[in-house]
């Protein structure tokens, strides 16, 4: 079963960014969607959710950023290392026509790989990618290869300068687009969320919550509003699920199930 | 509310024998309460503490092929934040449904000082944790091993439940179930929840080897605990006339069942939501029905017990 | 000999690590070659005592989702039978093959006894089976509960042996395990085997409403244990030299490695007969191989007690 | 699974004789061939081995013969009343043109659900079935009508007086019968082996030994000389496995695992 511990090695890894890398593994399980996730086990260190960026002829990908202790020990994880992964868990995006992907951050990392599908279905979509700076956002060529792709920067090292939501309203006005997929910065997400609401489109949005099984028991992501698990029910919600969901934009519970600011 | 199987415990009725175990699902107000949507005659939450803990690193939760393996180690946002879930839950879920609060304490004097704090929530139970295996290594063994400990704690957080019932949550790794049992019913325990994770075991991936849990050590739950917990129950029927939670690897109606013919007032059910999801408790109370329509029974308690010679 | 699975035990060397566990095929000669011929490095009998035993009515073994249950009662034909049967073994098999006796009694000096008595069946280990949950409502509790018993159990078989080594099997039901194997190693055991069943546990038909074993419960065995068995395995190791048969829930050449990493000189394979038969031992063997010149392992020492830290 | 304990109601009961009793249930597994048996939950009382008389229809049939506590124990059971059953366990008797079926007492029980598959294939074969008396031999209605049958036994109540093994000689020398199936006291195959053996006929045969678990593992059916066991391996054992068991003909092992009379 894809719930226990395996540890699979590393095949190969290539730099996005000093502080940005792709690890690659043989693919550990079939039905891997994209917005679904692995939790990645690192011995001897801790096991965290990451997203699969791609899935190609049996290779997976997935794509870290290093913002903290975990983050940054994988950043030491060399070629050959076992890294343990379990998966994929929770529900990822599903396929529809004619859509806007918007992404901020790390959040463009299953984008990529709806990108991928979304293609080769040979559907029409249109991506919109934010980040900081250019060494922010991953994939700038595929992405560009693979469709009509705009970049935005905050500080206008690629593409437009500010922030993706700006340009977002303009694209979706376009009748051509008619469904939304988003992952990224919960600001971004509720502001998305807003936008699509405004002009009646349909939408899926990944989310992120502090998570501990991956596997629907712990309780840690439930997210208020609804009782939706992000793990298991997430991190992918339509727009229903979504708008069920009453603390969007909120701190976050972390590791002891306190919301941070309280 | 359904006559057939509701369900009275401590002078309360519950529409269903079910509850969900403690460390499920258990953290926040909206959570518990979609399984008690779900079916779950009560709830019962994370075990608190006085102060927010963030557990052990991951992998915490680990399944293997005969069950779970958990090392959370007591993370939980602390009585404070809890009592305000509890409050929240109880608005949401209206005074007839069932919250069973857990409470642990570092020492003995903290398990009442979590008790009063917790009362406060108005839980329909108390729910002692004196059992969990995953903080030995802080605590030294757990104090659900010992029966001074035990004794003690038990009319420690009976003054401070004041009128709240309390039921000690005993775990199998005790030199008698049936004295510590004894024990809990002569120090004030209105019932027992029974039983709390087992061992605890070990996983080694066998690539990197080295244990798997971060903790290395974790309790084991679920199926492979359920012949244990069902004779857990049994015995500590048979032995006092305590009403018992009987929690322990039910993942069926026939599990669920057992658990009721061996003595059980309530089933728990943990790491069954993993095996059959959220919708376990729906599964099993539409099962218990048909079984009870079959068999011309009006309610569970012509059935409880009844394995007891 | 296999180069790569020999392993060495108290100065005797078998051709693999893997043993069959007490109780299981363990009755006759033939039963138990037929074990060897499939790859097994020892086999260990049935625990026998002085008297014949008829043990318990049936069901006696029951399979359920996590494992197996069992109230077998140490059912056995006795000492004289069994030393006939070794002795046949030991004909058959040849001098190099493994042959481990388990005895019991129902008093300590009996232990001595039946020891006194197995030992001119020259089998190259005694196995101390002081930890039989299933005669407990006729024993008490079983002796391997109780550190006294153990010291005292000890020392009188220890004596009683002579010069064959001497193995105690141990129970996870005692207040610590680390203790318990330190007792063994202090009064003269050789070697520990770890683990015996756990619980007992308990299954009732809901049918008839009543437990299903004839002897109401039985000691789980099987996946259930597994990670009960290797935490064991692995706290032995990490506090005695003695070397260590690591048995519990193993059924696949990774759970087998588990219990080598945990530090286990031998790993013992009761139920896992009831999972993969007799050729268990085959598959596990040659997948121990694969997976040793894969890594490029010349001696399964290499990697014995690894995950230890 | 079929080695879990699973009660069913008895569904009909059929008196043989006042001491000898069918009992009907609805077939608890698909994989029943004649020979494979299952073990018999009393509760309150004891777990026996009983081989399948018949399956037709979706109703199991077994048939029992009281010859000690828990046997006698089954003449009083009653219809409704809930009986465990765990099985099928162990090998049956494959298919073979051309045989004869001998069966002695209440092995003719297992030979009784062969002749039904045997004629379903449109098989010739014959029968010989012994007793000490006509009231020992169950099921001669149903015998005579599917095969030519030969009665025979102690008394001569039923069909010739003897032995069945008197008769089988002159059975198997005709040539058109070429395989022998059989079932019953030890004594009686022991002979059946010797004679099939002398004129080179192929058998297979149904053997009983004391047994505990049925599932492989106790240890208690095991046979001498081959480490063969009955509860897995047979009850059925073809010549050539029958052939390798040293300890045909002696004192059956106990309940200890002693043979009886040492
Ligand atoms: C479904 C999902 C998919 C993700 N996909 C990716 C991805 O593809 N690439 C990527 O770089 N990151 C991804 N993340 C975020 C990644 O899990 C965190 O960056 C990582 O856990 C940080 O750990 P740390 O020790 O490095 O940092 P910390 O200093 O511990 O934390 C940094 C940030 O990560 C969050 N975080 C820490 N632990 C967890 C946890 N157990 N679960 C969720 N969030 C946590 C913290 O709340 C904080 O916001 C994903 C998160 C989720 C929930
Ligand atoms: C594979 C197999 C198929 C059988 N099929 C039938 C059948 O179809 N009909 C039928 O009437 N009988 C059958 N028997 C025999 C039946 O199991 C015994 O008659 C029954 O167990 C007797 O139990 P008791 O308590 O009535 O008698 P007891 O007084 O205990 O014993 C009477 C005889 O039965 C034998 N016996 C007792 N217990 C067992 C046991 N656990 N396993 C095997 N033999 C035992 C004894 O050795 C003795 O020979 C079969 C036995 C086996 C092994
Ligand atoms: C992930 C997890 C967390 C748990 N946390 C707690 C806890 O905080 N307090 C407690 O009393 N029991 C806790 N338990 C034990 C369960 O409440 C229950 O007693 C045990 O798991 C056996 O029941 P089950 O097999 O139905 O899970 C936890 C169990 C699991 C699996
Ligand atoms: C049917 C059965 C009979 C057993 N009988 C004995 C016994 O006689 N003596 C003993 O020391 N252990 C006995 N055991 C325990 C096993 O030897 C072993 O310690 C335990 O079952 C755990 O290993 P396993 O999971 O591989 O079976 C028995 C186990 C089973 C399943
Ligand atoms: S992370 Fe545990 S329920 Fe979602
Ligand atoms: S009856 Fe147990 S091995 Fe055959």
């Amino acid at each position: 079963m894809s719930d226990q511990m395996k540890t699979y090695p590393v095949l190969n890894i290539k730099s996005h960014s000093p502080v940005m890398k792709s690890f690659y593994f043989s693919q550990p399980e079939s039905d891997i969607q994209p917005g679904r996730f692995f939790n990645v086990w690192l011995p001897g260190v801790d096991e965290k959710p990451f997203s699969v960026s791609d899935v190609f002829q049996g290779i997976m990908e997935i794509t870290v950023k290093a913002v903290g202790p975990f983050s940054r020990k994988m950043m030491d994880v060399r070629r050959g290392d076992l890294v343990g992964l379990r998966g994929p868990f929770g529900k990822g995006f599903s396929h529809h026509q004619h859509a806007l992907l918007v992404g901020g951050g790390m959040g463009i990392v299953p984008l990529r790989y709806l990108t991928r599908l979304l293609r080769q279905q040979g559907f029409y979509f249109e991506v919109l990618l934010g980040g900081r700076c250019s060494q922010d956002i991953p994939f700038q060529t595929d992405f560009s290869e693979w469709a009509p792709t705009t970049f935005v920067t905050d500080d206008g090292s690629l593409g437009y300068k500010g922030a993706v939501t700006d340009y977002m309203q303009d694209k979706i006005r376009e009748s051509h687009l008619s469904f939304v997929y988003s992952s990224g910065p919960e600001a971004m997400l509720v502001k998305v969320m807003d936008l699509a609401a405004q002009v009646g489109l349909d939408y899926e949005i990944s989310f992120e919550r502090y998570m501990k099984c991956g596997i629907g028991i712990c309780g840690q992501c439930v997210v208020d509003g609804s009782g939706i698990r992000l793990c298991k029910e997430g991190p992918v919600l339509t727009r229903q699920e979504a708008e069920k969901v009453s603390e969007w934009g909120m701190p976050h519970r972390d590791a002891t199930g306190r919301r941070n600011t309280r | 509310m359904d006559e057939l199987l509701k369900t009275s415990f401590l002078g309360k009725t519950y529409p269903s024998p079910l509850v969900l175990a403690s460390g499920v699902l258990g953290l926040t107000a909206d959570s518990m309460k979609r399984v008690l949507d779900a079916g779950a005659g009560a709830v019962t939450t994370k075990s608190f503490g006085l102060e927010p803990r963030k557990g052990h690193p991951c992998p915490a939760i680990l399944p293997f092929d005969g069950g779970l393996l958990n090392a959370v180690g007591l993370s939980n946002p602390g009585v404070d934040e809890m009592v305000k879930e509890i409050r929240k839950l109880r608005e949401q879920a209206g005074l007839s449904s069932g919250i069973f609060a857990s409470v642990f304490g570092r020492t003995h004097e903290e398990f009442g000082e979590v008790t009063r704090r917790a009362v406060e929530s108005k839980p329909d139970l108390i729910e002692v944790n004196v059992s969990c295996p995953n903080v030995s290594s802080e605590f030294g063994t757990p104090f659900g091993s010992h029966e001074r400990d035990v004794e003690h704690i038990t009319r420690i957080v009976k003054k401070a439940a004041g009128n709240i019932p309390i039921s000690i949550k005993l775990t199998i790794h005790c030199p008698s179930l049936i004295r510590m049992a004894k024990i809990c019913e002569e120090n004030g325990a209105d019932a027992i929840t029974a039983i709390n994770t087992v061992g605890p075991g070990m996983l080694i991936d066998t690539g990197v080897m080295k244990p798997i849990l971060a903790h290395k050590v974790g309790g084991v739950s679920g199926p492979a605990i359920f012949p244990l917990a069902l004779k857990a129950v049994y015995e500590i029927c048979g032995n006092t006339r305590l009403p018992v939670i009987g929690t322990g690897g039910v993942r069926t109606a026939d599990e669920a069942l057992q658990m009721i013919m061996a003595g059980a007032r309530m089933v728990g059910i943990g790491s069954g939501v993993y095996y059959g999801d959220i919708e376990l408790f729906t599964h099993i109370n539409r099962e218990l029905r048909s079984w009870m329509i079959e068999k011309n029974i009006k309610n569970l308690k012509e059935v409880r017990g009844i394995a007891y010679e």
